[in-house]
């Protein structure tokens, strides 16, 4: 059958931080309304709208049937989530319902409010995706000890057990971790929407910061941010009608492990190397596959890849086959992925400088666009992007979604 | 293993806490209040009035403005309504009212949104499609969605 | 459409209060028995699509446990967070776009666990309606019907006699989870008051449930079975929200169905469905139902219902599974209406089974009064 | 230090308030953990294993998805395996607030202790258990390290009779 091209044509976001002068609706209404304008459509031309956030956050149910008609409603909507990966979840719904010829233009916005929720950091929120399972081990007699050693030692879940297993694996020390949240930061500076910005941050001022727990500091972790992206899909013709450069979805791939850490109301699972990440491997494979893409480390330009904590820059890179299993940290030492390397990744700052959960998967994609666009301002990577791969990242350790951009459509 | 049994899982009481920021349309809306002031939101394209305000029109698409805020009555008519027996405790439970409630759906004069407010000092024969209806405030306002007691018949 | 797709598979639980099975007991139940009835395996599955809520299930990223008692380890995988009819959408753009040939959708909800009706709540605007705390499914549908009442003059009886059909219906459904004995005008109507004019047999039960379907493309669809259903049509719209809608009619509805049956090539719907399963919370929402789909005139409903034109016997049967008032599962039930209709078309609805079935229609709804709609055609012959 | 990073801010608007009882679902579960607990009340530690593939789930699952089955068998796995992963908490203090308790003042844990919670391997198992390694120096923490079960002196049939696991010497 003849595939459908479809291509990004234009992108908006808020700015990100703590915006407590908007409603949820303004804000989300905000990003959708720039990414229409930048495409150069009207909410007319736009057919259907997808939309996400994980919904646990903002307090709010579907928010959408509220929200909608600040931004297109009365119109088909869908919403997609699926935890950490939902903004990449839901830029994949956007790129199917055109690919699927159903539509032609359709917009797709997700979005997350932290600041909405009374918890610092939102933690009744994350603590909520296994909220059940912790209600069943009280239930079942597990020890007081036990929880507090769950929620002071792992406080940032199950990340800083990846870190542990990441860096057992690759070989890398922290001191690698606080380069890659340093350059990120640096990075994140030059990006006027990000949350956290620290220009001419080193290594060394990571360094000083506290241990969150061991392996992981402060200076690693990503902020709870207020914001939302949007992009707008549209098929062949309008896109090249719309935009000068568009940026062509070339594939994408989501695929779902085992969840890494424990089961349904903690039954156990069969995996043991939180940093194998099995799903994404697969995900990059069929993606690659998908776009003809054979070679990624000569083909990809560079990558947004989702990573609240520093060692996920690191291992997914591996894992999207941009670096050998274990090595990237030498890449990381020689500099390859900074901003001006040979493979630049997250010139935007990344997940680990603004974090709007729901969104933050649907940013990477927005990012990879804005570079191959090359309206990135003045975190556009200083060489031509043919082909870039945007990462999502979440669940239990089990989501992954990827999405491979480029400058010309899929042949 | 023939059957698989199944337990119940009881949590520990927790609740997660919201505190939603309203945004500047809804603030000024809110904060009027404390003077008895219904305002809108006129769209200044098609003239669709929100009530309560919000910065873009549904219906044009056109952005609205601070400037655009216009001032109610505080009457309106009676377009729809329901009396409830019955009320969510919170958790999911419905619990018989004492005293039913009449929930009204009210269209303010000069708006086109429809709002979803009690009704009060209304006979529950009396209560009509229709029928006109006004705005009652605490004796002393300050600022707050609370400030709105019910409505109430207007002759 | 691009490519042409089929239902191939499907399994429903049986639709229950509070049953002893978990959630993930109960999506390994319908994904496997999807497949079964599909007679292929997990491997032969390209795609998963989810449908389930953080909210109804009570824990955030509802998919996430379930991806083993789904069948999606090592599948390209999705959540929709809408009713399940939404899900099989998406799994068919998955499918149209080439990218995957065959899909399957499962939807879960436990009812039992938290109130659905609590979580109708928070769709509320936050910044005013949920403040008022007035609201809520069971009072805005309330506020609808008797509008509807007033409006078209549509009495207490006509709506009763709505649920008299579904739960008459329902009780030779296995599957359906509200069966009382004969059901009659009198008994709902004296039926606990919840907001007037709307009783608890005029609301759609709290139900535990799951269903899945499984999706293939033209091809791999003629490889698995000698009856495909074929998906002809589909459309979906979503009104704006509950202050800024009419809420005499149910537009989006209206919207979905017209771009339905255009795709599907239906020009007159009551003439050419031969049966449809809606999905309708609340009674009076079945009558607005019929003139959304262009069944008949608006305001006309009651006459469909006072004909018997919508009962197993009529021209256009509606729901003679028993629909969302004999069981509502909530985010499944969407799905368990498509399953239905294409057991109608497959001639498997046993002691419910409408003669001569050739084309259905199925829709499933999510939001306040009816806000979200979508809407399928499906048939059997090609 | 702090300066130096700028985090974007904007004015503020009043806010409406509202509440979600998290709490309050009754949620439902297999009976796995108490075929778990039964084991653990005789020192033994169960698992499922599937037919399809031989996976050993610990603590018992009932769905293999791999295999897309059912598993009915129970075996025993070894109480001695490694630490896959772990970390390190800042050190216990006095007055600090976990989930509204103080577990220095509760005496669940003592005053600096630092806990190190960490995913165990058990021999003969395909799944990581978490738990707290114990009696060991933070400092001599590793990945792969050998460690045997502390048990409870007297188990009574439920979670905490794992108190932890510690280097088998």
């Amino acid at each position: 059958m003849m595939r459908r091209n479809v291509a990004i044509i234009g992108c908006g976001q808020t700015k990100h931080g703590r915006l407590r002068n908007v409603n949820t609706a303004e804000m989300i209404s905000e990003a959708a309304w720039n990414a229409m304008e930048d495409a150069k459509v009207t909410p007319d031309e736009v057919e259907a709208i997808v939309v996400g956030n994980m919904q646990g956050f903002g307090g709010i149910y579907d928010t959408e049937l509220w929200a909608g008609e600040l931004f297109g409603a009365p119109k088909p909507f869908l919403r997609i989530t699926t935890g950490g990966t939902t903004g990449g979840s839901v830029a994949h719904g956007g790129y199917y319902s055109v690919a699927s010829g159903l539509h032609d233009v359709v917009l797709a916005v997700a979005w997350e409010k932290h600041s909405d929720s009374k918890e610092r950091g939102a933690t009744t929120g994350l603590a909520h995706v296994a909220m059940a399972n912790m209600f069943h081990d009280l239930q079942q007699g597990a020890s007081l000890k036990w929880l507090v050693s769950l929620v002071t030692g792992a406080a940032i879940g199950v990340s800083a057990f990846q870190a542990s297993c990441y860096m057992y694996r690759s070989g890398c020390k922290v001191e690698h971790l606080d380069m890659v949240a340093a350059k990120d930061r640096r990075n994140a500076a030059k990006n006027e929407y990000a949350h956290l910005r620290w220009p001419n941050c080193t290594p060394e001022d990571i360094a000083k910061t506290e241990w969150v727990s061991y392996p992981l500091r402060f200076g690693h972790v990503c902020p709870a941010s207020d914001g939302a992206s949007a992009v707008v899909f549209a098929e062949e013709k309008i896109a090249k009608k719309k935009a000068e450069r568009p940026a062509w979805i070339k594939s994408v791939a989501a695929y779902a492990d085992e969840p890494n850490w424990l089961g349904e109301n903690s039954q156990g699972t069969a995996i043991t190397d939180l940093s194998e990440q099995l799903e994404c491997i697969i995900s990059a494979k069929e993606a690659y596959r998908r776009a003809g893409i054979k070679d990624p480390r000569k083909e990809i330009d560079m990558a947004e890849i989702y990573q609240p904590f520093p060692h996920q820059e690191l291992m997914f890179s591996e894992r999207l086959d941009l670096f050998d299993d274990g090595k990237a940290w030498i890449a990381l030492e020689e500099g390859q992925t900074e901003i001006d390397g040979s493979m630049p990744l997250d010139p935007s700052g990344g997940v680990i400088s603004t974090n709007a959960i729901g969104s933050s998967a649907m940013q990477r994609v927005l990012e990879c666009a804005l570079q191959i666009m090359g309206k990135a301002g003045k975190h556009q990577v200083p060489k031509d992007v043919k082909n870039a791969v945007a990462h999502g990242w979440g669940g239990s350790v089990n989501f992954t979604t990827v999405a491979v951009l480029g400058d010309s459509p899929r042949r | 293993m023939e059957k698989r049994e199944v337990i119940k899982v009881t949590g520990l009481p927790i609740v997660a806490g919201f505190r939603w920021s309203v945004g500047k349309m809804m603030e000024k809306f809110i904060k009027s209040f404390a003077d008895k002031k219904i305002i809108a939101a006129k769209c200044p394209k098609c003239g669709y009035t929100y009530v309560p305000p919000r910065s873009r029109c549904g219906k044009c698409y056109t952005k609205i403005e601070e400037k655009n805020l216009v001032e109610l009555s505080g009457k309106g008519t009676l377009t729809g309504y329901t009396t409830a027996y019955v009320e969510l405790d919170g958790k999911g439970i419905f619990l018989d009212l004492d005293n039913p409630k009449v929930i009204g759906a009210i269209k303010l004069d000069d708006s086109d949104s429809t709002i979803f407010m009690p009704l009060g000092e209304i006979d529950q024969k009396n209560v009509k499609e229709g029928i006109k209806v006004k705005v009652v405030w605490k004796e002393e306002t300050k600022g707050e969605i609370a400030d709105i007691l019910y409505f109430k018949p207007a002759r | 459409m691009q490519r042409k797709i089929a239902i191939v598979g499907y399994a429903q639980t049986h639709h229950e209060a509070d049953p002893p099975n978990t959630r993930e007991g109960m999506v390994f139940e319908v994904a496997k028995g999807a497949l079964d009835k599909a007679g292929i395996t997990r491997e032969a599955i390209d795609t998963v699509i989810n449908v389930s809520s953080d909210y109804q299930d009570g824990r955030t990223i509802s998919n996430l446990f379930l991806v083993m008692a789904e069948g999606a380890y090592l599948k390209d995988e999705s959540k929709v967070e809408m009713d399940g009819a939404f899900g099989v959408l998406y799994a068919m753009m998955r499918i149209l776009s080439g990218t995957h040939d065959t899909a399957m959708v499962v939807g879960v909800t436990q009812g039992s666990i938290f109130s659905p009706h609590q979580i109708s709540f928070y769709t509320l605007d936050p910044t005013f309606d949920r403040q008022i705390g007035l609201l809520n499914d069971v009072a805005a549908a309330a506020i609808q019907a008797r509008m509807y009442k007033n409006k078209y003059d549509v009495s207490d009886e006509q709506i009763a006699m709505v649920s008299v059909k579904n739960l008459v219906n329902a009780t030779s459904n296995p599957y359906a989870h509200r069966r009382i004995p004969k059901p009659t005008v009198k008994k709902v109507l004296n039926s606990k008051l919840y907001c007037d004019p709307i009783r608890e047999l005029n609301i759609s039960p709290i139900s535990d449930g799951a269903c899945a379907l499984i999706l293939a493309s033209e091809e791999k669809a003629k490889e698995i079975t000698d009856a495909p259903v074929w998906v002809k049509g589909v459309g979906n719209c979503q009104d704006s929200y509950l202050r800024d809608r009419n809420l005499l009619k149910l537009e989006s509805l209206e919207t979905a169905a017209k771009k339905a049956y255009k795709m599907a090539g239906v020009k007159d719907p009551p003439t050419e469905l031969d049966v449809a399963e809606v999905t309708e919370r609340f009674s009076h929402e079945e009558l607005m139902i019929y003139e959304a789909l262009g069944l008949c005139r608006e305001g006309k409903g009651k006459i469909l219902i006072e004909t018997g034109v919508t009962e197993r016997k009529g021209q256009t049967p509606v729901n003679p599974s028993g629909g969302a008032l004999g069981a509502d599962p909530v985010l499944a039930t969407g799905l368990v209406r498509i399953v239905e209709a294409a057991k109608q078309i497959r001639g498997e609805a046993g002691k419910y089974q409408i003669q001569g079935v050739r084309q259905a229609l199925a829709h499933g709804q999510t939001g306040l009064c009816a806000q979200s709609n979508i809407v399928f055609i499906l048939g059997g012959e090609r | 230090m702090e300066e130096k990073q700028i985090k974007y801010k904007t004015e503020e608007t009043i806010a409406t308030e509202g509440e979600w009882p998290v709490g309050d679902y009754k949620y439902k579960a297999w009976k796995h953990h108490e075929e778990f607990k039964e084991g653990l009340k005789e020192k033994k530690i169960v698992g499922s294993i599937c037919s399809g593939c031989g996976r050993v789930y610990v603590p018992p699952a009932y769905i293999c998805g791999r295999c897309f089955r059912w598993m009915e068998e129970r075996t025993i796995v070894s109480d001695r395996g490694i630490i896959t992963s772990f970390v390190l908490s800042n050190p216990m203090k006095k007055g600090m607030k976990i989930l509204g308790m103080d577990p220095v003042d509760m005496g669940i844990v003592a005053d600096g202790e630092v806990l190190i919670p960490c995913m165990v391997k058990f021999d003969g198992s395909d799944s990581f258990v978490q738990t707290i390694l114990l009696n060991v120096d933070p400092k001599d923490a590793k990945v792969g390290m050998r460690v045997q079960v502390v048990w409870a002196k007297e188990p009574k049939g439920q979670l905490s009779d794992i108190e932890g696991v510690e280097p088998i010497k």
